[in-house]
């Protein structure tokens, strides 16, 4: 009888929800699911349980895992090759090779894909809009004149939380639409300190601190839900923010495109934020049957389906059908599988798809200093590249 | 003037214990009154209510003309050895002597000139950096009532400040407290269980029982003429004689009948009582029982009596016999020879006698 | 044997203790020294590679704002916490009606997780949301309190939240302390005339130096673990101005899967313990042995 | 007035004619609490409004208003519905896990504790001391840096996630605290009374109960706090050492609250957090009680 | 038999403080020893070696023939009395009194009997619920009391058990205590200051001086022939008259001369007396100095002195007078009629008469 033990930071609502389908799924097949959810900082209290498990000798067996975090997982030599399935499911293609590549570790698969979020949204008011003859704006200037007017209607033209990894997520849109998905990936993913230090990089600070100046006073600590609920109050005009914040909207009965408009974010690209589980080595027949179902299962269709219409992301797999989904979702989609082909489906290093985590972490470190002070871009840029330096 | 302590119709409970009851006591400047009476009759109670330190039950404290009752101890002007001493455990001696002066902002120099001289009085001067833990325990009865000397307050509250002294130490500081008395006329009330300490002591002595003033005199007033049983019994080491006996008038005189064991009653004749009723108890001292021939005068009757017991004490020695079916002591000379079951006569100062009745135990004469 | 066993009664409870600290607190110390000249990344490694992770760490402008946060955090909390916390156990210690519960009401802060408190305190400190909106709608419209948005004063915020929490918990301590104090020295004090606060300054205060050293203890203990609190209050930020170095080690360890790098602030962290809490415990517990 | 009830009542104390100081200085001692009260309620006043709004209110209105509607949905959520991961069964199921882990580890660390704290302040024996810094030394390092090799500790002794496991760290590293507020309790209680004992032929232990035991509730209500307080509101290790079926309520409280990419529900937030401390405030309750004050009063002269 | 208590070579040091230097005592079954000295010469310091509650610095202790100088208390089969009581302050009275024996397993019925019977001996059974905190001074030290009473213990330790109590109370303990004594034929160490106690009650006394034993004899041995001028200060209420004198050689006696104010010196003759050096100290108590013609004997000389101060104390009159340079007292009978400034006839009871060396304070006769 298979058996899974199941580590993940899905906790609330939706989310569990969305979870919970996969667990059904398991459990009619046979399996018994043994859930151990740790929510909290995006997934480090689990990152520390899971730890402290491995240490321990008593590892689950399956993990909520992502990005290069998976690689680093199998250089301690903990995870397990799971290539039986996904050859067997043909796994290669049906997944954008990007985010394949985040599943394998030295050529065999180590984890399955769950959704892909896009970070690189920004959500609007539209009646705030529509009051001010705004349209969504396609480039940064643009974006910097509707919010300067905006500013001078009273309005607050960027709702913001002021917590690092909000700063980050704004941070890494700006750098994928004024320098371009090759830029994107020569400065936050292959970290070339030119690029860290070029000219491109001080004009995406400078953009910083112009929006810094749209982020009304008290944002420091602020909730990334607060601030779309400011959007949603009309207090704000626009939030730039992975697709989660849609469940918000329509937590609170807002409808895409008349209460609310999303676009991504000025420029080019589609920055991804995937969600995935790696399988772990365990002892025991059993569980190893249960890796194996859960991995067949996670990348199964129908779970695909269910699971991204109840999380607000889009499946991993793109050969689901989205009749089902909401207009956003359709257009994350088709941006995904176009993004795809012209080669700027790019990995979010801010939601630690890029990077690994002491790199990612020193990045941040200058960004929200940069952005919580009046620190000059030049000072931002060298700090940039010494803290990337000094982190490797 | 008024007088310095005007305690009136003080009440005292602890819960469902009564301790004080009805207490009216005044004394005046220059007074010093020794509270005596049995453990446990409430006398560090009483001063504890004198100090503040207890919330009374009811009545009234006056001190130095002013209502008290209500008023905290710190502002009632006055100094107390406690029976337990007390002392500040994180202080050495000297900052405990010192402590209160240096809170009345006293300067430094007086301080420490009072300082060395309560130290000399008290024999501690080695002790002054020492922590009380580190003290006997008659160094920290005197470091406490180092403490209350210091002071110069309007009254001074000492309980038992000298039970843990030897015998020598204490009638220096008996002496010292005496001179204290007299050259600052400072007014004290005085707890001791220690009948010459009370006798030498005291202007006035109260006698306490079960937290009811039982009498209220002179130190003479209340050795020679108690004012009931429990008085007459109470004071005195040994203890008067109380013999139970039958009077008759006998002119104006009166004839005294005591029963003797195995012989016919002691026959007495006491010229100066009269309306004594038929049964009495006859009260006196020990020293007023004397070996025949060692004391003269006109009251002196003799009279055979069977020695039972016969308790050699240095400078005396105490003679035990039966008389009225109770034991009756006699204080006799050292040097006496005395033997039990032996016969023995002795003079009876008839002078010096105290007439009970027996069952309400007042005096009659 | 019994005889022996009851001579070594008193070494024998205290064995398994010590056994137990030896191990699971120097050891541990010693293990973390060790990493910490390792390039341990997610999971610990044991080839020694000399002081790179301090290096690092000193190179760090993270770990320079956290290390000196820690001691303007960790002095104000721990000295308002023991003034705060003194001052209510002694008015608390008045014989008041109600002592039950306003001890209650200073201690449930304790009681209260911070991942949650700290979203109201979030709340209340915003000067969007919270009080400066409040007051400013009573009409103060100068009136302005936005310490927690304000990169120069956020850590005043973070000590705020850790008084509120834990003066309560100290305010217990002294109370117990205040209770053991023996009644007769007190009043013959007051008979002494001492005003009720030179009592409380000169002779129960000092009498209670124990209480005070572990007061100090606990109190140094959070400053030094204050973790919940700044990441629920301000999650380091704004930018990572509120940083201290728990929550640096913590990200350094977990979130950014940098064992070596924690573990060396870890180490950075017990010697300021050592240098301050030494020489205290040095002098406490010598007055006691005389 | 006060006579008569004297006389007549002499068993009431006579209700004293305070000066007007005194009460002046009674009201400021009143107030000065009170002000202190308020600061200390001013947050759970917060969450209390907070859990009794609906969501809907809180988007829109102020955060620190009071509630124009009040609902009790969400504390019924946070008890019996909220997720905590695939089961949305509310706090309830996790509560029986973290009192068996509490209970246990409270009662353990602060009766060894005492036993410490006893030998160290009653039974100094050469080296004493030092163990007792090394003890104190000991509640300083960071839990943070302990975990791992914790962990790996619990794997080898095989109480690897279960609730024994979790308990032993709770007393290894409550033991720190515990022999301290003992100890410093017992050093100031004179050692008159284990000489007594002593010569009364009670042994090690015997005094321990029936002499220092009863004197040291108060001491014994700081440590129970203390530990049950951090014990209960632990999350490190509660959710390193624990695993699926031995979680603490912390942990689940935290996956109430910390949905990363979720809808936040504040309500159910503020009514879960303040239901999770709920044992806690009762222990405060209970065990406030003993706060009796002089119990050394009258024993012996100091 | 060997000595129940055998204390040899002790020495006490608390840190640099020499407490107790160099102390031998041996005492057999049945012996009641009494430890006299001044307050803080170590009396307390050596009851707490004895019980073993204070480690010692040097030599050894054996009880019962066991050395039991590193033996714990609780085997060393002890009762003890502490002079700061020591009472479990949350236990009440009849349980302070019981632990003791709970802890040995007495049965319940045993304790309770005994309980009984120490509470009716120290009329203290209206107390027995009570809290320690709840209880007088006095009460206190008798709970402490009961609290060894009720043990049946190779050796008890009493330490000042009876300071806190009134005269009458006290009377009546220290019977107890001397029929415990008897009855149970207990080996007893007993502190106190006060002479009378140490009087009755020994069988043997041990005079300590910081830390140094002084002399150690049977109470008429310490009394009537003290070992050094120490001794014969301390022991005794009023002191011993140390008067300077001269000594001169007179045939088998002794002339001695002592100088009197405004007056030639005065000469008495001492028969018994021989080889003393011409400078000598002559000790007389109070009670061998009589008024003329109350003490008869064929050593009684008098002389004329001059009356300085005249104290009446109850069953007592003191006078003093200025001889050789100090006061000397004389115990008279209460009624002698003495005034300050008269001349008065003395009568010196040379049969009692001690003499000691000036210098070094050894007694010479
Ligand atoms: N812990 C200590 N540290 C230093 N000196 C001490 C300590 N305890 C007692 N002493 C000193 O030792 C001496 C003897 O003390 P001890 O208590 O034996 O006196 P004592 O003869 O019982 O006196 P008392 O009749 O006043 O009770 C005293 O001078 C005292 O000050
Ligand atoms: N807190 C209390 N609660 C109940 N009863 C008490 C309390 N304090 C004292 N008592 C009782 O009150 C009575 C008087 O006590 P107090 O201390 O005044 O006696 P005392 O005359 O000083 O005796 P001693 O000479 O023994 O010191 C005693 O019987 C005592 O037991
Ligand atoms: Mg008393
Ligand atoms: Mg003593």
């Amino acid at each position: 009888e298979p058996q899974a033990e199941v580590l993940h930071w899905w906790t609330s609502g939706g989310e569990a929800k969305a979870v919970g389908v996969l667990q059904e799924e398991f459990a009619s097949n046979g399996g018994t699911w043994t859930d151990m959810p740790v929510a909290g900082g995006g997934g480090d209290a689990a990152m520390t349980a899971l730890r402290a498990r491995v240490l321990s000798g008593n590892a689950p067996t399956a993990v909520q895992l992502k990005g290069p975090a998976i690689q680093e997982w199998y250089e301690e030599g903990v995870l397990a090759d799971i290539s039986d399935v996904a050859e067997a499911e043909g796994w290669a293609d049906v997944l954008p090779e990007a985010i394949a590549n985040h599943m394998k570790c030295e050529g065999s698969w180590c984890a399955a894909p769950v959704n892909v979020h896009r970070v690189d949204w920004i959500w609007a008011n539209a009646e705030v809009l529509e009051a001010n003859d705004i349209e969504m704006p396609t480039t940064w200037d643009e974006f910097n004149a509707a919010a300067d007017k905006l500013q001078e209607a009273g309005v607050i033209p960027l709702a913001h939380g002021g917590q690092s990894w909000q700063d980050a997520t704004v941070f890494e849109t700006v750098v994928l639409g004024l320098g371009g998905p090759e830029f994107y990936e020569d400065a936050l993913i292959d970290l070339n300190p030119e690029a860290l230090t070029s000219d491109t990089m001080v004009q995406v600070f400078d953009q910083m601190r112009t929006m810094r100046g749209y982020v009304d006073d008290n944002f420091s600590g602020r909730d990334w839900n607060l601030a779309t609920a400011m959007v949603m109050n009309g207090e704000a005009a626009f939030q730039i923010m992975g697709d989660w914040a849609k469940g918000e909207f329509l937590a609170a009965g807002k409808e895409p495109g008349t209460d609310f408009l999303c676009a991504s974010t000025p420029g080019d690209g589609f920055l991804y934020n995937v969600d995935s589980f790696a399988m772990f080595e365990v002892e025991g027949e059993d569980k190893q049957a249960g890796q194996d179902l859960l991995a067949k299962l996670i990348t199964g269709p129908s779970f695909q389906e269910v699971f991204n219409l109840n999380k607000g992301s889009i499946p991993a797999r793109t050969d689901v059908s989205l009749d089902a989904f909401d207009d956003c979702a359709k257009l994350s989609s088709e941006d995904m599988t176009a993004s795809a082909e012209a080669g700027s489906l790019l990995p979010s290093y801010a939601h630690g798809m890029a990077l690994r985590g002491a790199q990612a972490g020193a990045i941040t470190d200058v960004v929200t200093a940069h952005f919580n002070s009046d620190m000059s871009s030049e000072d931002a840029v060298q700090q940039l590249a010494d803290a990337v330096a000094n982190s490797m | 003037m008024a007088p310095i302590l005007d305690i009136s119709k003080l009440q005292k409970s602890y819960g469902a214990t009564h301790v004080l009851k009805d207490i009216n006591v005044q004394i005046d400047e220059g007074d010093f009154l020794v509270l005596v009476g049995p453990s446990g009759c409430g006398k560090s109670t009483l001063l504890n209510c004198i100090a503040g330190l207890e919330p009374i039950t009811g009545g009234s404290i006056h001190i130095g003309g002013r209502d008290m009752t209500h008023v905290s101890p710190k502002d009632r002007d006055i100094a107390m050895v406690f029976q337990s001493y007390a002392l500040y455990p994180t202080m050495s001696v000297a900052k405990n002597i010192t402590f209160g002066m240096k809170v009345r902002g006293v300067d430094q120099a007086t301080q420490e000139a009072k300082l060395a001289d309560v130290a000399r009085q008290l024999q501690i001067e080695k002790l002054l950096n020492r922590r009380p833990g580190q003290l006997s325990g008659g160094q920290r009865q005197r470091v406490a009532m180092g403490r209350a000397l210091v002071r110069d307050p309007k009254l001074f509250l000492f309980d038992e400040p000298l039970s843990n002294l030897d015998a020598k130490l204490r009638v220096e500081m008996r002496s010292e407290i005496k001179k204290l008395h007299h050259s600052m006329n400072a007014s004290i009330v005085y707890v001791t269980h220690d009948q010459i300490e009370a006798m030498t002591l005291a202007t006035k002595i109260v006698v306490l029982k079960d937290g009811v003033v039982q009498q209220i005199g002179s130190p003479s007033e209340i050795y020679n003429k108690p004012a009931n049983l429990f008085v007459a019994d109470f004071m005195g080491s040994p203890a008067m004689n109380l013999i139970p006996a039958r009077a008759e008038p006998e002119g104006g005189a009166t004839r005294i009948e005591i029963d003797r064991e195995g012989a016919a009653p002691i026959i007495l004749h006491d010229p100066h009582a009269s309306g004594l009723p038929r049964d009495i108890i006859l009260g006196l001292r020990p020293e007023d029982i004397a070996e025949a021939g060692f004391r003269a005068g006109e009251d002196v009757q003799e009279a055979q009596c069977l020695v039972d017991m016969v308790e050699p004490a240095g400078a005396d020695t105490y003679v035990m016999s039966r008389l009225g079916g109770t034991g009756v002591t006699a204080r006799l000379h050292a040097e006496t020879i005395a033997r039990p079951g032996e016969q023995m006569t002795l003079a009876f100062d008839l002078g010096k006698v105290s007439y009970f009745e027996p069952g309400t135990g007042t005096r009659l004469n | 044997m019994t005889k022996w066993l009851e001579n070594h009664l008193p070494k024998m409870v205290l064995a398994p203790s010590f056994i137990a600290v030896l191990i699971f607190v120097y050891g541990f110390i010693a293990w973390t020294a060790w990493v910490s000249l390792t390039r341990s990344k997610l999971l610990p490694r044991y080839e020694i590679d000399g002081f790179i992770q301090y290096d690092r760490l000193f190179d760090s402008p993270r770990w320079d704002t956290a290390f000196g946060n820690l001691f303007i955090f960790g002095g104000l909390f721990i000295g308002i916490c023991m003034v705060l916390g003194l001052a209510l156990a002694i008015l608390l210690d008045q014989h008041i009606r109600v002592e039950g519960a306003i001890r209650t009401i200073y201690l449930y802060p304790m009681a209260l997780s911070m991942i949650v408190t700290g979203t109201a305190w979030k709340w209340i400190l915003n000067p969007g949301l919270g009080l400066e909106a409040m007051v400013q709608g009573w009409g103060y419209p100068n009136f302005s309190f936005d310490w927690l948005v304000d990169p120069d004063m956020a850590i005043y915020t973070v000590v705020l939240a850790g008084v509120w929490q834990s003066s309560g918990f100290v305010m217990a301590l002294f109370l117990a302390g205040l209770r053991s104090v023996d009644g007769e020295i007190i009043k013959a004090a007051q008979v002494d005339g001492i005003p009720t606060w030179r009592i409380y300054s000169a002779i129960i205060i000092p009498s209670m130096a124990p209480i005070f050293l572990s007061a100090f203890i606990v109190l140094a203990h959070l400053a030094i673990k204050a973790f919940d609190l700044v990441i629920a209050l301000t999650g380091g930020g704004p930018g990572y101005a509120t940083d201290l170095p728990a929550t640096y080690m913590y990200a350094m360890a977990f979130s950014r899967g940098d064992i070596g790098q924690a573990a060396s602030s870890a180490m950075v962290m017990m010697a300021v313990v050592f240098a301050i809490v030494v020489p205290y415990l040095y002098s406490e517990l010598r007055v006691r042995n005389d | 007035m006060t006579d008569v009830t004297a006389t007549h009542a002499p068993a009431q104390a006579v209700r004293p004619a305070r000066s007007w100081g005194k009460t002046a200085l009674r009201w400021i001692l009143y107030i000065v609490l009170g002000l202190f009260a308020l600061w200390y309620l001013m947050p759970l006043f917060v969450m209390l409004t907070t859990s009794i709004k609906t969501l809907e209110e809180i988007r829109t209105g102020s955060l620190i208003a009071l509630p124009r509607d009040a609902t009790l949905e969400p504390w019924a959520k946070a008890w019996s519905g909220a997720c905590t991961g695939i089961q949305c069964e509310g706090l309830r199921p996790f509560f029986w896990n973290s009192v068996i882990l509490a209970v246990p580890s409270v009662l353990i660390s602060t009766v060894i504790g005492a036993l410490n704290g006893y030998v160290i302040a009653q039974w100094r024996f050469k080296g004493a001391n030092i163990i007792f810094a090394l003890m104190l030394f000991g509640c300083f390092i960071p839990f943070q840096v302990v975990l791992l090799p914790m962990a790996r500790m619990l794997g080898l002794m095989g109480i690897a996630g279960t609730i024994p496991g979790l308990m032993f760290v709770h007393i290894i590293y409550g033991l720190g605290f515990t022999t301290l507020f003992f100890r410093n309790y017992y050093v100031t209680i004179p050692s008159e009374l284990v000489k007594a004992a002593k010569v009364d032929g009670a042994g090690f232990l015997r005094i321990f109960v029936s002499i220092f035991l009863p004197l040291s509730l108060p001491i014994v209500v700081v440590s129970v706090i203390w530990q049950f307080t951090q014990i209960w509101n632990d999350f490190l290790f509660g959710v390193s050492f624990s695993s699926a079926g031995t979680q603490p309520v912390t942990v689940a409280l935290n996956n109430i609250v910390n949905s990363t990419t979720g809808v936040k529900e504040y309500n159910v937030d503020m009514a879960a957090a303040i239901i999770a401390a709920l044992p806690t405030l009762l222990v405060y309750v209970v065990a406030g009680k003993y706060f009796i004050r002089g119990l050394t009063a009258g024993s012996v002269k100091g």
